[in-house]
């Protein structure tokens, strides 16, 4: 048992602590937020120079090669400074997911352009029905000798706007619902039949969703065995959950201490509302559930390169239940304690209570976690 | 006892239907029902069908041109006007400004002001929260100075709601700084179009522009626009907010937004099925349903009571904080009921005059903005914490 | 719309305020609860005189025909005093039972005796196994000519100790699970076969177990009609519940007052400890659930007497969740806010709060009863 | 960083599982699992098994006659002995008074008191509360005034746990009535059979005997019997609840009676299957369970930093509100689990010695009992309030 940070952690962390102080200030998040982009490319660049687009990625293809707790490091800064880079939906999910199931030539030809920042994946596995489900796929792919046509809908592709290289599933066979015949394809945005539209999240991100009329893949762009591949979605999914609680954490952190700023200097009724002992009791409870939150983020990351598991699924649904949960209540209770001013789109404060909120519509709810737990309950 | 409405107060509900099936424009009770906002014109419109028809000032006497209706008569509109998807009322001039004229304001102040809000003509908005005076109105700053037959007034107000379609506002402002904190204070109405008064759109975290900064920069203000005395104001503000709270519980509101949500529950899927079918959804919506329905009793308990001749205690502080709690719960799980759908953030899609495709649902687009301007609900009108220490005090004598 | 009690029901109210109030002192219900009967029994005769054991009965067989709101009354004041005697399990439920599924013979030789408190009866309708749920019956009647015999076991019958006479559920067809094929007796608790244990309940009042070897019952003790009664029992413990839900607020109202009383006089840190915002905004919680229960005992008194409809069936599971939630709340709170204080066995305090948590332990829990809800849920 | 443990601490592990297995007598286990009431001989059989392994006082530092374990093995240990159903220890002598001593006491002190608590032969109880001082500690009203070698002690104490068995007390009392309220209080060691001294059950709501009044009627205690000097008591008080307050998340304990619960929930039956199998108990379960882990977690995470040499701040506060609140919700799930079987109040099959048949289960006969008694857990050793307050103040220096 050892909660100790190596060496080669710490100062990771450190730089990014540093990166993220000097050039995210919350100032500068919301005219990149405005941006074209939606997202800072300098501030990319920057990333990518200083390595850390590689931090997830294996150094076999000239990354860092990270685990979950490299991941944690990275996302829970990032985090803090309710950053808007896709290094969650890219690096850690979709490159993840290319590690897995990519063959050498396809690693070899494409994962060291993702580690160095040229290149951005994003994984579109989702569809307007399928309800944090990976396996409700209605989306289509029919096979002609070597070539697979695409067609169907995706649907809130979080970092798909800006992505290079989309990472597709689509049903090869079964019906909707079926955990087989999912298989899994690499699109270009701009190959023919692809219709991209992109818009902004409520919780900052830019996501997509993508219409796909008879889009044609070739056999270099299968990934994985066709029909195979839902368990492996499953895993990665898991993974890419792991660095969110990570994510939600750096933002819960943030959002606490400005609460906690806030008490100590606004006035009212002739002394700083700290002083109040019903403030400072929710205080006492937000601080508590952070306490838990950072339990279980540590916990997520530990596990979230473990082979597969039901032991690793559980214990990852209850850091993500504990996580969405904690972080509703401190995004609430910030703003109740707030009052007007903690509803302002000009205060910080707001935007991250929207980030812990939204959270939970990424990778599955607060009931899609406890549900999850439920289901693998042991029985002594 | 018994629960039913009387005959009587059952013909009053079906007029009501009637109506509103026939005067309540669709395109306005859709918006209302998708949670997307709302224009001035939209609410000047839904005002003036309801003036025309005598039932805009329903809480008025009938001496002033109120419809004379009983508390139930008025909780049965209140319902099915919120059922069939009416907007709410801006209750800044109707139900909040008018009873203080009619209660402390000269024959004058009623005569000019009374009419000039049931015809829609003014638009009032409120100019009581300061950025130092919150919860703690008594703390308020901006300065009145008599100078002859003026007050000049200095200062600012904040977080006053839809100020941007108002011209009249009426300020809570100190005309005596030596006093303690709840004297000293006098209740003003100010034109908004006066030299010196200006404003500015505070954007909510929805990206909304609903509330605003006011800001008075020796404002010159008839003394015949003091209601009340001089430096008596806080008792102005105090019957104010009283009758403020009075119907916060906004049960007709949440059965509304309720209906709205099972309905996209049966619209939206999880596991390949409805989610309404879904077990633990399911219990989720029943748990908010039966704390709806223990809060529409307890509304109507204090309704009676109030009919019966009692006054509305601290009890509606209790209702506000249930029925807000309420409301959050729905708009909760109606964002939870979108899974991902909620995340896209299409400004343009919950505009007034939106026409166009929407990108999945029209009951999406909206869903995520609405829960967290609903957060509002909690901290406005004296925040729920204040509630609390209403009863301690109130109610329990702590 | 009507919230007023009638003159009547006002009388009534006073009266039993009055008795209880002049007759059943914290100590004095001490002394009855470690009586050898475990109730007073001249408490009970002071009911009988004042005819309010007939309360719930109908005046064609003596009583004074009280409804839903008469039986609120009745048991408001009862639970405001912990009262131990057998007026719910005996007058309202089991008496409420054979006036449903009587004949008339059966009526009129029984129905007077108990409206008079000469005899009391009890319904013994769960089993060990039954958690809640009437249609688990396990225990068996086979019929012989015109003779039943009973075998089988009942479990926790809530005034059984006391009880002349028993209402039993006892399966004639089906298998354990299903509603139809349950049938009603009347079956003596000294009749041969019978044996019955009894033993105090943790919130005071007393109960039995049964276990019957082949009990003859004669065709004149067969309520309702064989194998139908199951619709006739679950509309009748609705009925028991909706009487219960007073009996919990009048103790809910207590331990309000006792535990506000506390905090005015209780010295901590040189202030009394209500001057704690802490703990007012507790009880401000406490008070606006208790407004909350007081909706809905009165919402399910007005209900208690319709016909059988799921709309029905439906408030009183929401009435009896919220009244559920509330003791509990209520109880659990009373107790943290007086500290150890509240623990002690010296102190009404303790036995009200034990008598909430418990309520939901009689006849069906909070998960229950949300359950129910859930399950008859209006999809608009 | 990784969770595991390590190689030597999973041996360790194993020899504490072995020793519990040979050792803990089925009896007391049996009991405790039941949570059914320890006799005092069945506390003091379990500690001389521990004392003759050297593994009683499992705080001690090594010199005193501890076995010298790390944090992270007293957790193991605490964990296991949990699991296999051994009794909670009695704190007061070997885990409170003890460490005290250690800190604050005279070597004569220490060489007299510390083995007779090591042998068993003292059995120590709190002399803390007072009927006016409660979380407000610093009003004890208990006088000890000094004549001579003697203090003369007068007044009482309450909410003694186990004060019945015991022949030793250590106590607070007032020894400067002109000081401030935390100064002037002395720590005592008092002897139960003193002249004098008198004691008085106090039956909680479950009908049990834990608690107690003791009573001081000049009572003489020689001033060898004080620890550290006079005045200063508040001193050891203070060090002696931060020793208190760490561990009382009993996270082992909870793990237990979680492992029970969900045996209880394999044997009840609901709708004709085994409660285990309901949907919505299943969720419950989880959401326990869930907690549970993540206050394991944060458990091992402060352990780690005691271990690094760091101190437990007030965030064992907050470890002590989870745990406490955890361990609640899970008798209560025991209690729901059992339906209408709760009911039945049969205090001698919760008796120690109880050996005849059970009415229904052994499982069932404590449950509503032991979830009553368990009120106890925010209310003792510093209420769950008291601990809020300590994490504001403390950490989040509001």
């Amino acid at each position: 048992m050892d909660f100790n940070l190596t060496e080669e952690q710490q100062m990771l962390q450190d730089m990014l602590s540093r990166l993220v102080r000097d050039h995210y200030s919350f100032e500068k998040r919301m005219s990149h937020y405005a941006s074209q982009e939606g997202y800072s490319t300098a501030f990319w660049q920057q990333l990518a120079e200083q390595g850390l687009t590689g931090v997830p990625i294996d150094e076999a293809y000239g990354g860092f090669g990270g685990g979950g707790v490299e991941n944690m490091l990275l996302m829970k800064e990032l985090g803090r400074g309710l950053c808007l880079e896709p290094v969650l939906a890219s690096q850690i999910f979709a490159a993840g997911l290319l590690q897995q199931l990519g063959n050498k030539e396809q690693k070899e030809k494409i994962l060291p352009l993702v580690a160095s920042g040229e290149l951005k994946l994003a994984a579109a596995l989702t569809e307007t029905n399928s309800h944090y489900s990976l396996q409700h796929v209605a989306c289509r792919a029919r096979q002609q000798g070597d070539t697979w046509f695409l067609s169907g809908q995706k649907s809130v592709v979080v970092g798909g706007a800006s992505a290079d290289l989309l990472l597709v599933s689509a049903r090869t066979a079964g019906e909707q619902g079926d955990p087989e015949g999912i298989s899994l394809f690499l699109v270009e945005p701009w190959a023919k039949g692809v219709t991209r539209n992109a818009y902004p999240c409520i919780d900052g991100p830019r996501a997509c969703d993508l219409l796909l009329d008879e889009v044609m893949v070739g056999r270099g762009g299968v990934l994985g065995k066709p029909g195979q591949v839902f368990t492996t979605l499953q895993y990665q999914q898991e993974r890419a959950a792991a660095a969110a609680c990570a994510e939600a954490l750096g933002s819960m952190e943030e959002a606490f201490t400005l609460t906690l700023d806030y008490l100590k200097t606004r006035q009212q009724f002739g002394q700083p509302i700290g002083k109040f002992q019903a403030l400072q009791h929710r205080m006492a409870d937000m601080r508590g559930e952070l306490e838990l939150a950072t339990s279980m983020t540590l916990l997520a990351a530990s596990l979230a390169d473990h082979p597969p598991s039901d032991e690793r699924s559980r214990k990852l649904a209850a850091s993500r239940f504990i996580i969405t949960r904690a972080a509703r209540f401190i995004a609430e209770q910030a703003i109740q304690l707030h009052g007007g001013i903690g509803m302002t789109w000009e205060y910080a404060l707001a935007h991250h209570a929207k980030r812990l909120v939204m959270l939970s519509h990424h990778l599955g709810d607060e009931d899609t976690h406890l549900q999850r737990f439920a289901d693998l309950l042991k029985a002594s | 006892m018994y629960f039913e409405l009387t005959p009587e107060d059952e013909a009053f509900k079906n007029e009501v239907r009637g109506f509103l099936a026939e005067a309540l424009p669709e395109d306005i009770a859709s918006k209302v029902r998708l949670g997307k906002h709302l224009g001035k014109e939209d609410h000047q419109r839904w005002q003036q069908i309801l003036a025309k028809k005598g039932w805009y000032a329903a809480n008025w006497p009938q001496d002033y041109g109120g419809p004379g209706w009983s508390v139930v008569q008025k909780h049965i509109f209140e319902e099915e006007a919120a059922a069939a998807g009416a907007p709410r009322l801006v209750s800044f001039g109707v139900n909040m400004v008018a009873p203080v004229i009619m209660q402390f304001g000269t024959q004058e102040q009623k005569d000019y002001y009374l009419p000039r809000i049931l015809s829609g003509e003014d638009w009032w908005c409120q100019g009581y929260s300061e950025p130092g005076a919150g919860s703690d109105l008594a703390a308020v700053k901006t300065r009145a100075v008599r100078e002859g037959d003026f007050y000049v007034v200095d200062g600012q107000k904040t977080w006053t709601t839809l100020g941007q379609y108002a011209n009249k506002i009426f300020c809570l402002v100190r005309t005596d700084p030596q006093a303690k904190p709840q004297q000293g204070i006098t209740f003003l109405l100010i034109d908004m179009d006066s030299p010196g008064v200006s404003i500015r759109p505070i954007l909510t975290l929805d990206g909304e522009h609903e509330v605003n900064e006011v800001f008075f920069d020796s404002v010159r203000v008839p003394v015949a626009n003091r209601v009340g005395e001089e430096n008596k104001g806080w008792t102005c503000a105090k019957y104010l907010l009283t009758h403020e709270r009075t119907g916060q519980a906004g049960v007709g509101i949440s059965k509304a937004a309720l209906a709205h949500l099972k309905q996209v529950a049966g619209r939206e899927m999880k596991n390949g099925k409805p989610l309404i079918e879904d077990p633990l959804f399911r219990l989720r919506l029943a748990e908010v349903e039966i704390q709806l329905l223990a809060v529409e009793i307890s509304t109507l308990r204090i309704l009676a009571a109030v009919e019966g001749g009692g006054a509305p205690g601290a009890e509606s502080s209790i209702l506000k904080i249930k029925g807000s709690e309420i409301r959050q719960a729905i708009s909760q799980l109606l964002r939870q009921a979108l899974g991902a759908n909620a995340l896209p953030f299409l400004q343009d899609q919950i505009d007034p005059d939106f026409t166009g495709e929407y990108r999945y649902t029209d009951y999406a687009a909206a869903a995520a903005s609405q829960y967290f301007n609903l957060r509002k609900l909690s901290i406005y009108g004296g925040s729920n914490e204040v509630q609390k220490n209403i009863i301690a005090k109130m109610i329990l004598e702590l």
